[in-house]
């Protein structure tokens, strides 16, 4: 079995989920399936002013690169694309972008998540939250519920 | 080897990178983290809960139990809050 | 509880799903995650030339409409968007896009896999096959898996 | 009452809709589904299988054992394959 593409970047600028779901399907008749998610930055009932994601470069991408492999590993894809943002990005920018294309419809919800849940464990960034006068303020704190959703994957 | 830290342990440690030649009975990353937190009270505050400190060897994410022998880059971070 | 914005489309004309997704984000920064699945007609290995989609209308965007609200009911959503097409669809062209938003992403993925469930085995459409030479051959057969997929939503 | 066809179940019958009058001892889908196939081979064809066409009551799915009473509109249709 042949992987399928699989496109990762990270990158400071925004991206463009449109663009980057027609370089997915252009010109082919055999998906029948995209799920595309976003994560987009939250104001936190208006507490911040933005989101400072910190990253290790080099890193984050051989990991992002790493689980969309074994996601095309686990499912019949036909495609997986990972953007994810780091600096500064402000409330309703978009964070990340996970879209996996597919024939039929379970493989590419399946994968979707299981990309999102691995990339939130396991790819090397960290948001630190910037308050309503620009401050820095904390790091934010991983989430149980995060590892608990990785850990449904294991096999 | 070159010493990397992210997110709230190079802030507590103070800076982002540095190298070090970590003594000969060293061989674990637990055996570093342990090592690191001699090197003074900056060190001892970021790493006081070393358990949770995540590590990667050559960016690649590695058990504390692993060895650290061969690699050039070793990084310590706090738990990852990505995506 | 509110029920969040629910817009429902049963339409002959293409979706543009990122002007659908921009409606449900702009000027928003509660919204942590967004889910957008698309169905794509499949050639079936280059034996089809379309399918023409024929529905039931009226009672199409009724089911559609329930089918979103119970996703709303069930799921704290921010807004669910559901648009399917009909007529003569080629292969490569989008059949149904379902969008949710929600502020995390768990929520989002499970409604819209769900709202996708229960369109398959609800919504009233039935495809068609165009064969090559433009003649129609048979009605697609409903499949079990649909059926089971659509079952484990029962509570 | 207006009855109407969808998909197989109106190509079989040859028309997408019609108004039938049932008689009174027709109360629920089923008895509907069984009055109609003795309306001609069409119908016999179309409803061959009764078990597997769905049916709508005013626009909302109905189990067969549902009474038609009160209802306007009838649609007898395969299983969907929307999506």
């Amino acid at each position: 079995m042949t992987t399928p593409p699989i496109a990762v970047r990270v990158q400071a600028e925004p991206f463009d989920v449109a663009a980057e779901t027609e370089k997915m399907t252009a010109g082919r008749t055999d998906i029948g399936a995209v799920v595309a998610f976003t994560g987009l930055c939250r104001a936190e009932a208006g507490r911040l002013s933005a989101l400072e994601l910190e990253h290790y470069p080099g890193m984050a991408e051989a990991e992002i690169e790493r689980t969309a492999r074994e996601a095309c590993d686990r499912w019949p894809l036909m495609g997986v694309t990972a953007i994810h943002r780091f600096g500064v990005i402000r409330p309703g920018e978009p964070i990340v972008v996970v879209i996996t294309t597919s024939s039929h419809r379970v493989a590419a919800f399946e994968a979707a998540e299981f990309l999102m849940d691995f990339l939130k464990t396991r790819a090397p960034f960290w948001k630190k939250e910037v308050g309503l006068d620009g401050a820095k303020g904390d790091w934010v704190d991983a989430r149980e519920a995060d590892d608990a959703a990785a850990a449904k994957w294991a096999r | 080897m070159k010493i990397r830290y992210f997110a709230w342990v190079r802030e507590r440690i103070g800076k982002a990178e540095e190298t070090l030649l970590p003594p000969a009975e060293v061989a674990t990353i637990a055996d570093l983290l342990g090592w690191l937190k001699t090197l003074g009270p900056e060190y001892e505050w970021a790493l006081e809960k070393a358990e949770f400190i995540r590590v990667a060897l050559d960016h690649v994410h590695a058990d504390h139990a692993a060895a650290i022998a061969g690699a050039d880059e070793i990084a310590l971070f706090p738990p990852m809050t990505g995506g």
